[in-house]
């Protein structure tokens, strides 16, 4: 019994959890086609990862390696950022495309593409807002 | 980069620089350009001028660049280039001049004269490359600058044309670049050496090198359009004349065979190529070439067609004369490539006189066209005898060689198939000649075609006649003064005897 | 005594996996939100098992805190735009043809369909397995906390995760700094900012709070910043503790948006990377190598630098909260 | 010793409170009712632990800070408490309930 | 001017990124002057690797000698993070400071709007910083926060244009990014958990052949490749490349796939090298020939000038991975395949910028009816035909020399005796023809007769620009022994 507790010591109980999580996450990504569920899903591996790396960091006996825990704070600041511009994106796309899902399929390839280079900045057309006149951000595209 | 070779490589930029700066030139600037094409043509003939005269006196040229770690581009200047340098020089200047008045009045010139400058830059490179990699690397762009010529009209078929010939050089240019690399990493990056310098893998890698042999011939053979790989030729016909009179007498198909006499004589050397039987499959698929083009351009109706598939049988006999691997044959097959781009030349200036002045396509629309442009017909005239091989005539000199050639390594069939393409070419040129001559033409000619000709001395704009005649003056005179030194002849005979040890040598 | 952490491990690890599935597995956004942000909470917990406070600290400042709040903000602005009905203005819904309310199929996301179960399922196991067995393998070493143990003296602090932060691997913490401020020039690229689209709470109570909770936060920030150097803390929790507080404001008054200067602000969000980057050319240039610290400078520079850092992350954690750019960029 | 007992007893009831409160947001049957349960019970349970805390604290800042601690979960769960009442009052449950 | 001794060459190297890092800072703070920023750094950067390039080869060290290694804050590895330059990445950071100097040029005219600008610049320069940052860095956990770094900014820039195609196709990308981060960063964790160092020289010194080799091996490769957003998920992100402004794209093609490229090479070649088995080495070629196929397939049916372009993409890194094979039975061959991603960058990205400019000119990218524009506008078409002709492979461009190089390569693996070499072969032969034929689809319609048409005004930039980096891609044929030579002082490589 005492052995079992032995083996079952943080450094390794976690890192094997945080395995757990990342292939949860992994499988939740591949099946689930809202983006803030794929979003989730992507900042549920991320903390699996990180859980991995703390369990390492408190691997043997004397206090946890400090350079683990510190890319574990530098892993979650970057992960807070990606997932920010993310949802940000996620909005822009709800407000192109009338809803927050990427199908699996391939995309339409003959989308009908303008560029932005050959936008000039004349008036500052405010899209007109059916909903109530919440200041919309600059429809300049 | 010593001084000898900056020579070479001023002859190469003297036909290039011109082209870039036409490239960027506007279309209306008509005289600068005539003047950029003319300053460049004149510059390319003095200078390959000047580089024979060097060559005769026996100095060295030599420029080479690194290209990649132990293979370089290599610029050489020996007498067997200097052959093909001289030709596309002279040529080059008449086609431009011929091309100017062709094209009075069509749009896109810039782009036409700035890919012609490019191609025969190209061709000139050919001429002077000193390694197989050169040799690749121009002739890999001579195939491109040639497309945009083949497809200059835009019209439809052009573009299907153009499509078909890319299609064939492209793939046989990939077959040759395999065939190079592999060549090299077995031999390393050697020069053109007389004799070849496959010598010490002859025992070891026999086999390899025959399909080597093989896969380059395919390489060389597309362009030289030997009879599978030939059919490009005839569809490309529907470019301009001048790209026409260019592709076929100068620049891409003598290309082809130039390569062909370079690997025989320069990479295997005749002996090794003997020795491992590769010259007895060249003849015969030089022979079937010949034949097949007579029997095509027989039956051909329309001029250009004709001339293209004669052009098919002609560049043959270069390739015949080299796989006769003896010295009055390779003597035959190297002064064919001279007189076949001479009176091919005349030839197609004539087509393309008629076509441009009286509207005349088909064979069958010549009668009578020796009273309304008597100058064209007897330029026409004096190209079809030649070729066919009348004795004063250039054709008649080739022949005669190859047929001693033929006699010197004793394959009689081969006199055979000389005999047959005579007759063979007496049949297709001659009811062009009777007709132009002797046929009466019931209603009257066409005002001429180009309201631009305007009411000139002659019966067409002069740019196109003064061209036509002065190439066939110069291709009778290769026939009548052969025996001169610096003839075609003489020339190929200093080569012959300088160049290649082949035994038994007694001319 | 040991048997007991086993047996907490055990049961946080299954509560986590237990919430994370959950949350992957619900079909409302709204319930896989909330269940996030628990897992996050929860995670804060795992590290604090760890012994890793700081990490505690930032995982539920910045993990549970405002990642919560970013999608609980996301959703209401996906509701606005998809449902077309704001979820605190129901007068508003124009007739709605599409069955159920169009706000409850916005945020609603059926369960896929079974055909890309297994497959995704068994790669997953693999994944999963795979990494289990490799992690399993691996020996139980301590990792570099001697090396680090060893250069403490040298490093200008006491507490050895701000050490390795802002000396030993100052690098990496410009990069992470340049890593948020890059996401929110992202954020900023797609389009302008709108106001929160939500009405302001109805009632003294919450800004009487605001007004007691706002102080202590800034006072709990400085006193974590300044905490950093020698124990649990430093510029990211503090920047997360000041960044929540702003969004508190932010959400205090969603209508009336303090229109923010537009060279302030961008001075401010600046502040952190042009610092940290300018000790680091000094550094150069005086030959203690990029990002170096003249000898007996690195302590101050370190504070500065951390200061400025904690501002910027605050100033960009309540940007990107508002999401868009202020419309000072677009005057021509 | 006695302040190790003292700890655990009152944390063992602070417990208790929390597990009561649990049960009340499980059993309740609408928003008002567990909102009340939570709040009331969650409050004296964290109040029964931090006292139980504050014998094993170190010095008297560690005691202050358990108290601030405290103070401001107070804070902050009346007035979510209070946001969430409201809301549901203005207009009727959460959709998700349904 | 006499050269700075190799003393130099430490701080140069954390002085150029310092200097891009600057840029970067600079036009973040200050976006209203963030164009004129760019183009100045973007020369001063130039200037800067010139210099660092010429200290470098004349007193850099000997082959055989250790890379040139910097202590950032002179804290030596395992603790600190170490910079790694040596001829690999001299040659990469070569590469990036002409293609960037090329995009920002040409993005001058192609982002005229003032407020547009202010937005494309600082993001612009953060991801040439990140690039730079991903050439020289020698630590694993630096390289994923630089990959981050890069991929946040590729994908804000792929939005750029803010149309529904581009913001899906920058999401499905950001998705696809985030993914190969997370699977990258795990392979790092399980090096650090093995060897408890994250220096690559040092995981080099310790690696061995272990499960955990294998799966970070797995891990990482496949995380770089998802990030390099082609093969295996290309079918998915065909958008991202294509409906990207042409300046983006042209980096997105270049850059951020070689990038990727640069590691996978770098960490097979140091960390994973034991791992190369010859059968893995087979699967990555059969990869790069499925690749290479597909993507020629699809550009030949892609119906705008960049899809056709963005499916190139794909089926060039195609020959990338065909390389791996050739790599493992002749170690030497890295050499050949970086010279060959180098010509091919800068091909790729004057082609994506030809194409930018007609489609500016044109207003819209549909091959079909481009017709008039490409017959008004030779000069681009010559550019984007160039461009082209090197990725076909023939001369006189660099891509001939490359592809020179290439089959000599598989040739030698053939006369050493490996069957399946002449697959390699064929694939590296058809791949030039296959490239001829849709680059013949781009170009054709300019010969056609019919309507010419100028279009669109178009700013000077954006009309000689493409030019200018199509003549340098072919100019990269004459400097083929200069950046072979370069390569080879790679300590620790074959």
């Amino acid at each position: 019994m005492s052995g079992l507790v032995e083996t079952l010591a943080p450094g390794l109980l976690y890192p094997t959890g945080g395995a757990i999580l990342f292939a949860l996450g992994l499988y939740g990504l591949i099946r689930r086609h809202h983006l803030v569920l794929r979003i989730l899903a992507l900042n549920i591996m991320g903390s699996g990862v990180f859980m991995v790396l703390l369990g390492i960091a408190a691997r043997g006996e004397g206090p946890p390696d400090p350079v683990a825990q510190a890319l574990t704070l530098t892993g979650i600041v970057v992960a807070v950022s990606a997932t920010a511009f993310a949802l940000a994106l996620v909005v822009r796309l709800a407000r192109l495309t009338g809803n927050a899902i990427i199908l699996p399929g391939p995309p339409d390839d003959d989308a009908p593409v303008d560029d932005i280079s050959r936008l000039e900045h004349h008036a500052h057309t405010e899209a007109p807002e059916h909903i109530e006149p919440t200041a919309r951000s600059g429809e300049r595209r | 980069m010593n001084d000898a070779g900056g020579l070479l490589l001023t002859i190469l930029l003297s036909s290039l620089l011109p082209g870039i700066a036409i490239f960027f030139l506007a279309e209306h600037r008509r005289r600068l350009r005539i003047g950029l094409n003319l300053t460049g043509a004149v510059t390319k003939l003095v200078l390959v001028g000047v580089l024979l005269l060097g060559v005769l006196r026996g100095d060295e040229y030599r420029f080479s660049l690194p290209l990649m770690p132990g293979i370089d581009l290599v610029l050489a200047a020996d007498s067997l280039s200097l052959l093909f340098a001289t030709l596309s020089a002279v040529l080059w200047l008449v086609t431009t001049v011929y091309a100017i008045g062709y094209l009075e009045h069509s749009p896109r010139r810039s782009r036409f004269f700035g890919f012609f400058s490019l191609c025969v830059s190209a061709t000139v490179g050919i001429a002077l490359s000193g390694n197989l990699i050169t040799f690749l690397i121009f002739y890999e762009i001579l195939t491109l600058a040639t497309w945009p010529l083949v497809v200059h009209r835009g019209t439809p078929a052009a573009l299907r044309a153009g499509r078909l010939y890319l299609g064939y050089t492209l793939t046989s240019g990939l077959v040759l670049f395999t065939a190079i690399v592999w060549l090299t990493l077995l031999a390393g990056a050697e020069g053109f050496t007389p004799g070849g310098y496959l010598e010490s893998l002859a025992e070891t890698h026999a086999v390899t090198l025959q399909v080597l042999f093989v896969l380059l011939m395919v390489g060389f053979g597309v362009k030289a359009a030997l009879v599978p790989l030939h059919s490009w030729l005839p569809i490309a016909m529907v470019a301009p004349a001048p790209v026409s009179a260019l592709l076929h007498a100068v620049a891409v198909v003598k290309a082809g065979a130039f390569g062909i006499v370079r690997v025989v004589n320069d990479v295997y050397g005749a002996e090794l190529a003997l020795e491992l039987g590769l010259t007895t499959g060249l003849l015969v698929v030089a022979a079937i070439t010949i034949l097949y083009g007579s029997i095509q351009a027989l039956r051909a109706q329309d001029l250009k067609q004709r001339l293209a598939f004669s052009t098919v049988s002609q560049v043959a006999y270069i390739v015949l004369g080299v796989a006769l691997a003896g010295p009055l044959g390779v003597i035959g097959g190297l002064v064919h490539l001279v007189h076949q781009g001479l009176t091919k030349i005349t030839l197609f200036f004539c087509a393309g006189n008629f076509a441009e002045t009286l509207g005349i396509h088909k064979v069958r629309e010549m009668d009578g066209v020796g009273r309304r442009m008597p100058w064209t017909m007897l330029a026409f005239t004096m190209g079809a005898l030649g070729m066919i091989g009348l004795p004063p005539l250039a054709g008649f000199v080739t022949k005669w060689h190859l047929g001693l050639g033929a006699l010197q390594v004793d394959a009689l069939w081969v006199l055979w198939v000389l005999v047959l393409s005579g007759l063979l070419n007496a049949a297709y040129f001659l009811p062009p000649i009777i007709r132009g001559w002797l046929g009466e033409r019931r209603e009257p000619w066409p005002e001429p075609m180009r309201e631009q000709i305007g009411p000139t001395r002659f019966e067409t704009h002069w740019m196109l006649l003064v061209p036509t005649l002065l190439v066939a003056a110069l291709s009778i005179l290769t026939g009548l003064l052969a025996a001169v030194g610096l003839s075609p002849l003489g020339w190929v005979a200093v080569i012959v005897q300088r160049d290649y040890i082949i035994p038994g040598l007694d001319t | 005594m040991n048997l007991l952490l086993v047996v907490f491990d055990l049961a946080l690890l299954a509560g986590l996996i237990g919430v994370a599935w959950r949350c992957l597995a619900s079909t409302d956004l709204f319930r896989a939100v909330v269940l996030f942000i628990t897992f996050g909470l929860l995670l804060a917990l795992a590290w604090v098992r760890l012994e890793a406070p700081d990490i505690a600290l930032a995982e539920a400042a910045i993990g549970a805190g405002i990642t919560g709040a970013l999608l609980l903000v996301t959703l209401e602005r996906l509701r606005v735009i998809i449902a077309g009905r704001r979820s605190d203005r129901p007068d508003t819904v124009p007739p709605d043809p599409s069955g159920p309310g169009a706000a409850l199929q916005a945020l609603h996301d059926p369960p896929p369909e079974p055909r890309t179960r297994l497959p995704a399922l068994t790669f997953a196991l693999v994944v999963g397995s795979l990494l289990v067995t490799t992690l399993w393998h691996q020996p139980d070493a301590a990792g570099l906390e001697p090396v680090v143990d060893a250069h403490m003296d040298a490093s200008g602090v006491d507490h050895p995760i701000t050490a390795v932060l802002l000396n030993f691997r100052a690098y990496d913490t410009f990069l992470e700094l340049a890593i948020v401020l890059v996401a929110l020039l992202g954020a900023w690229s797609l389009g302008r900012h709108d106001r929160i689209p939500a009405r302001p709470a109805p009632g003294p109570i919450l800004p009487g709070t605001l007004r007691l909770l706002v102080p202590v936060a800034v006072v709990t920030g400085v006193y974590v910043l300044w905490a950093g150097s020698h124990q649990p803390g430093g510029a990211f929790q503090a920047g997360a503790i000041l960044g929540a507080a702003g969004i508190l404001l932010v959400l205090s008054r969603p209508r009336r948006m303090p229109p923010p200067p537009g060279t302030l602000l961008r001075l401010g969000l600046g502040a952190g990377v042009g610092l940290f980057l300018a000790s680091g050319v000094y550094g150069l240039l005086a030959g203690h190598g990029f990002l170096g610290y003249p000898p007996g400078w690195d302590y101050p520079l370190i504070i500065l630098i951390e200061v400025a850092a904690t501002l910027s992350i605050a100033l960009t954690l309540v940007a990107l909260f508002i999401a868009g750019r202020p419309e000072g960029d677009d005057r021509p | 010793m006695i302040a190790n007992t003292l700890t655990v007893l009152l944390i063992l009831t602070g417990l208790g409170f929390f597990a009561a409160g649990t049960a009340g947001l499980l059993r309740f049957p609408d928003v008002y009712s567990r909102l009340h349960a939570l709040t009331k019970a969650d409050n004296v349970g964290l109040g029964l632990v931090i006292l139980g805390l504050m014998f094993q604290a170190g010095g008297l800042a560690d005691v202050l800070k358990l108290l601030l601690i405290w103070a401001l979960v107070l804070a902050a769960g009346t007035t979510a408490a209070h946001m969430v009442a409201q809301r549901t009052w203005t207009h009727g449950d959460f959709e998700s309930d349904r | 001017m006499t050269l700075p001794g190799e003393a130099w060459l430490t701080s140069g190297v954390a002085g150029l990124i310092a200097l891009s890092l600057l840029l970067a800072v600079l036009a973040t703070v200050w976006p209203r002057q963030a164009h004129r920023i760019g183009i100045a750094g973007a020369l001063a950067v130039n200037a800067w690797v010139l210099v660092l390039g010429a200290v470098f080869l004349n007193a850099g060290p000997e082959p055989m000698a250790a890379a040139t290694r910097v202590a950032l804050g002179s804290w030596e590895a395992p603790l600190g993070l170490m910079l790694h330059l040596d001829g690999l990445a001299m040659t990469l950071l070569a590469l990036t400071a002409v293609v960037a100097l090329a995009t920002s040029l040409y993005s001058l005219g192609y982002v005229h709007d003032r407020i547009e600008r202010r937005q494309f610049w600082p993001l612009w320069l953060w991801l040439w910083a990140g690039l730079n940052m991903l050439f020289v860095s020698g630590d694993a956990f630096n390289l994923y926060i630089t990959l981050e770094v890069v991929s946040l900014t590729a994908v804000a820039l792929v939005a750029f244009t803010g149309t529904a195609a581009a913001v899906s196709g920058a999401m499905r990308y950001l998705l696809v990014n985030l993914l190969g981060s997370l699977s990258f960063l795990m392979g790092v964790v399980l090096l650090f958990g093995e060897h408890g160092v994250l220096d690559l020289v040092l995981l080099e010194a310790r690696a061995q052949v272990g499960p955990t080799e294998r799966m970070a091996a797995v891990l990482m490769t496949a995380g770089l490749m998802l990030k390099a957003a082609l093969f295996p998920v290309h079918v998915w992100l065909a958008p991202a490349h294509g409906s990207a402004p042409a300046p983006v794209s042209a980096v997105l093609s270049g850059l951020v796939v070689t990038g990727s490229f640069y590691l996978i090479l770098r960490l097979w070649m140091g960390v994973f090298a034991p791992l190369a088995t010859p059968a893995f080495g087979v699967l990555i070629g059969l990869l790069g020939v499925a690749a290479l196929v597909w993507g020629s397939a699809q550009a030949l049916r892609a119906g705008r000038l960049k899809s056709i372009v963005a499916y190139s993409t794909v089926a060039q890194f195609g020959y990338l991975l065909i390389a791996f094979p050739l790599m493992l039975v002749e170690p030497t061959a890295w050499r050949v395949v970086v010279f060959f991603a180098v010509v091919h960058a800068l091909a790729k990205a004057a082609v994506f910028l030809a194409a930018g400019t007609l489609q500016h000119a044109a207003g819209h990218d549909r091959l079909v009816d481009l017709g008039d524009i490409l017959r008004g506008r030779l000069r681009t078409v010559f550019a984007l035909g160039l461009a082209g002709v090197s990725l076909m492979g023939l001369p006189f461009t660099g891509g001939f020399v490359a592809k020179y190089l290439l089959l000599e390569a598989g040739l030698g693996t053939v006369l050493a005796g490996s069957a399946i070499g002449v697959l390699w072969v064929i694939a590296i032969a058809g791949g030039g023809l296959l490239a001829a034929a849709y680059v013949l689809r781009m170009v054709a319609p300019a010969f056609h007769q019919g309507r010419i048409r100028r279009g669109e005004a178009v700013s000077a930039w954006m009309d000689w620009v493409p030019l200018g980096l199509a003549l340098v891609a072919a100019a990269a044929g004459l400097s083929g022994t200069l950046v072979l030579y370069t390569l080879s002082l790679t300590p620790g490589a074959p």
